[in-house]
């Protein structure tokens, strides 16, 4: 669904990363790993067209981005679930306005999926906070909303940028095990993270690949890990 | 403060509250449209009075001219009688009119006081004439004068026209250029407050295209918000600018031309227009701008 | 677009680097200065034009008056010289000029042509006097006329006075009324400048105020910089007005006031008040801000 | 240097923080743990005086913050070095003056100090990215950047609020051999933090005591962390 082919990309001074091809195909589990500054953000966000890498060719969804109008690729990202690493928010909009705000551009009226909210609130622990701004809630707090609005459009893909940072561990099994139930559905799954631990939990239970971002070149980890 | 009533909120929907509600760019908005609208209200009255001077000055003067008979008293009805019969015959003279001897009188009267003796005075007949300008020709006439009416002289007020005509051209594009002046100020202030509200907003912005949301989404929520505070602020600023003219003490009796600052009749509706303009200029400052903005973005 | 000049940057020194250096504020601030002060620089020269005038009708009519005796031929030589010996014991009265039968003559030109028979005519003798305010009492001197010359007549140009004196008044309240209205507009808009810029700048002040800098410190940064691009606006703004000003082509011949808005001599320096004022009110407004902002904060 | 004596803080609805009395002594090393949510950030804001409790005293090196003056709490701030969760930054100044900021605020010249800062810099990976603006550092180099700012100025007392949450495993070790280094200068030490495993590591080399918030209380864990 997303195609990666060859791709390259330079913020202007050195190479960042070279050469990279990858695709995410339906029902696959993806880590992303790598030192800090190695360029993992970087490569989430040539995924979903926020950058447009300096060479090679992206596809998402099959159109190439570099032809994709500006409101094809808005329709694109409702069809990718993105957790950013600073989680931004409307700050002047409740909790659940925020995390329903992708049905709002979508054009859906937010009020038909309450249920659904209601329980994804709940589910992420935030049930007790749906109507507190964001610029009140704790750090933690703020990743697992940031992973709620993600998901709430059930989108084909998720793409995660350290989405347990700043999580203890219980809270961050709780969003891995939310994550394992969407690839079962199908859903392509993309999760960049420093933590270990998590990789060898998740791999427990799906069959997930990890890919290495390291010397500019993505690499996929070994059974090492 | 002047702050947006909830007609504005009501009038927003549902897209209108991606963008936050209030805080300084609002404020920012809708004070500098009440500012300018206030301030427009004044140079167009000013324009208008102007304009009306001009007018009245322009109609006074150029369309007239005076023919002045200075005979002996036997040969005074002779002269004017041919007099008028050349006026009756010069193509561009719309109207002739002898002076009565009241009329003359009352002329006369600031310097020689209301006991003249006006009859035992050998005073020249006057007589007002009004011309039309293209027809006119007042060389001609005066050829004609010389040599048919040896004592009639014309007297097209060019001497005093010259200078009035003048001041009169000037003070319109005076008056013109203080409404350009205000409108161009009003124009840059709200791309100003635009691009400032959008800047605030930068946050509010990626995150909305992060979502999925197209750019007429976005900007669609913000020019909507701004032309609304914009349109309430220039209302605000035009009712105060006009209840201001309106309770201005009137004076219209000196007829002196700074006293008379204010709108006539119909009048009060050009600004009227002003609310729109501001309207107008926010709905495409920010449109441009939140276009423009979204552009650097992918 | 105004920029604000390297100098503006040099004099801020190393404190002020804390502070953004340009984005939307910083053209606001400096864009609100100069628009303002160019509108108040016309502002001002209209001020002073109304009041010019006011004081040239005030000087023109309120102290003069005229004396018109009207006599037969022999007696007018006889009553003028009672006038004038009366006008001399009266007090108040600074001067009393005979005019000569070519001023008559002059006045009368626009009625009656050049060829008027002066000599031929009746014409009353006209007495220019120049009165002192306090002292002059026009009723008992009316009195004495009529007693001893009763073919003088004091016209003290009351009736002339009356209206134009009003009408002066209210210009000069106008023009004072449209500094005002410039002045709180240009305090409100660097006020409202001041706070987007705060609102803008709230990170900078929370992490200043998070490593340990005291409030002076991060006033002073604000304080100082919007302190000089008000400023450095206002010059500009005003720089441009005066250059408008002096540019305007000049008609004083006419000498109609609407003519002749614009700076004589020395007034020139009056408009370069107008920077100073805007630097004083975002020194006060930035300050007043700043420290209001601050003490939100621990 | 940092006591806190009986101390409760709600913000608004129910209470978070029950009945905390704890001291921060020079020399101490300490982990702050709980859940995401129970007030960890909460607890370190009010002891750098961001937050005033609304029930308790504080005293910060020796003074309570309730009489102290507004100056005189900017002066105390120079002697506690904070890492807050989210790391910001003045986005227009490259990275080097933003770590320099405390030295500017405190009155002394930056320029003095360039060969530290330089060392610093290097310590934390951040060598080359002195020149940076703030806003094109990835997660982890903000995080770094923080760090360093806290401490240019050697303070008496450092708190990092969860310093190591976009951080890999060799990068968080290399800043937490810098606070322990700190901790042997006799700096008191107090890192809130879910990671069990940098926890582990700093006990192995430090006498650290680790507290825990949980059911509003402050605890201090046992040895079967
Ligand atoms: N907009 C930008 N301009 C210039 N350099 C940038 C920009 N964004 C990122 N970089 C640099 O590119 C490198 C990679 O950044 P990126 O955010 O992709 O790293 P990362 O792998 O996500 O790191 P982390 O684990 O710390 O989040 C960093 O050194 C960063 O400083
Ligand atoms: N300004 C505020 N207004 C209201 N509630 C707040 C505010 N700040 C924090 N909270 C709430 O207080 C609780 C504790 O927040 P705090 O940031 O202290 O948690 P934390 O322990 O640091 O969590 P995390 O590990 O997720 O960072 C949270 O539920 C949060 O929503
Ligand atoms: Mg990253
Ligand atoms: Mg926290």
């Amino acid at each position: 669904m997303i195609a990666l082919e060859n791709v390259a990309h330079s913020y202007g001074g050195g190479e960042l990363l070279s050469d990279m091809t990858h695709e995410l195909v339906p029902g696959s589990f993806h880590f992303l790993t790598g030192p800090s500054g190695a360029g993992k953000s970087t490569f989430l966000k040539i995924c979903y067209g926020e950058l447009v890498p300096s060479a090679g060719r992206v596809h998402l969804f099959g159109q190439d981005l570099r032809t994709m109008s500006r409101d094809a690729m808005a329709d694109t990202r409702r069809r990718i679930g993105i957790v950013h690493q600073d989680c931004r928010f409307l700050d002047h909009l409740p909790l659940s306005e925020n995390i329903a705000l992708p049905l709002l551009a979508a054009g859906r009226d937010p009020a038909e999926a309450a249920d659904d909210l209601r329980a994804l609130l709940d589910w992420v622990g935030l049930g007790s906070h749906a109507d507190a701004l964001p610029p009140s809630l704790s750090g933690g707090e703020r990743q697992r909303a940031a992973l709620a609005r993600a998901v709430i459009m059930s989108p084909d893909v998720i793409l995660a940028d350290e989405p347990t940072g700043n999580l203890d561990w219980e809270m961050s099994l709780r969003l891995l095990r939310l994550l394992i139930e969407l690839n079962r559905m199908g859903k392509a799954i993309l999760i960049a993270t420093h933590d270990l631990n998590l990789i060898r939990t998740a791999k427990a239970e799906v069959s997930a690949r990890v890919l290495r971002i390291s010397g500019r070149r993505l690499t996929t980890a070994g059974a090492d890990l | 403060m002047i702050r947006p009533g909830t007609f504005l909120q009501r009038a927003e929907g549902n897209t209108g509250r991606v963008v936050p509600p209030s805080g300084f760019t609002a404020r920012l908005t809708i004070f500098s449209a009440a500012a300018m609208a206030f301030l427009a209200v004044f140079a167009l009255a000013l324009a208008l009075a102007a304009g009306r001077m001009a007018d009245r000055w322009d109609a006074a003067l150029a369309d007239t001219a005076t023919i002045r008979i200075a005979a002996p008293q036997g040969q005074m009805e002779t002269q004017t009688a041919i007099v008028q019969e050349i006026l009756r015959t010069t193509p561009g003279v719309t109207e002739a009119r002898v002076l009565p001897v009241e009329e003359s009188r009352a002329l006369l009267e600031p310097w020689f006081g209301p006991d003249l003796p006006i009859e035992s005075l050998a005073i020249p007949q006057l007589i007002a004439v009004r011309t039309a300008a293209p027809g006119f020709d007042a060389q001609s006439l005066r050829l004609r004068l010389s040599a048919e009416a040896p004592g009639a002289v014309l007297d097209d007020h060019t001497r005093w026209r010259q200078p009035l005509v003048r001041a009169a051209a000037r003070l319109r594009s005076l008056g013109f250029a203080a409404i350009g002046l205000i409108g161009a100020t009003v124009a840059a202030m709200i791309v100003l407050a635009a691009q400032a509200a959008l800047s605030a907003n930068a946050q509010v912005i990626t995150v909305l295209r992060l979502i999925g949301a197209r750019d007429a989404f976005i900007a669609r929520a913000f020019v909507r918000r701004f032309t609304l505070r914009a349109f309430g602020g220039a209302v605000a600023g035009t009712a105060l600018g006009m209840l201001a003219l309106a309770l201005m003490p009137g004076d219209p009796a000196t007829g002196a031309f700074l006293t008379d600052i204010g709108f006539h009749g119909a009048e009060w509706l050009s600004p009227l227009l002003i609310p729109p303009f501001a309207a107008i200029t926010a709905f495409i400052a920010t449109r441009a701008a939140a276009l423009r903005r979204l552009k650097e973005l992918t």
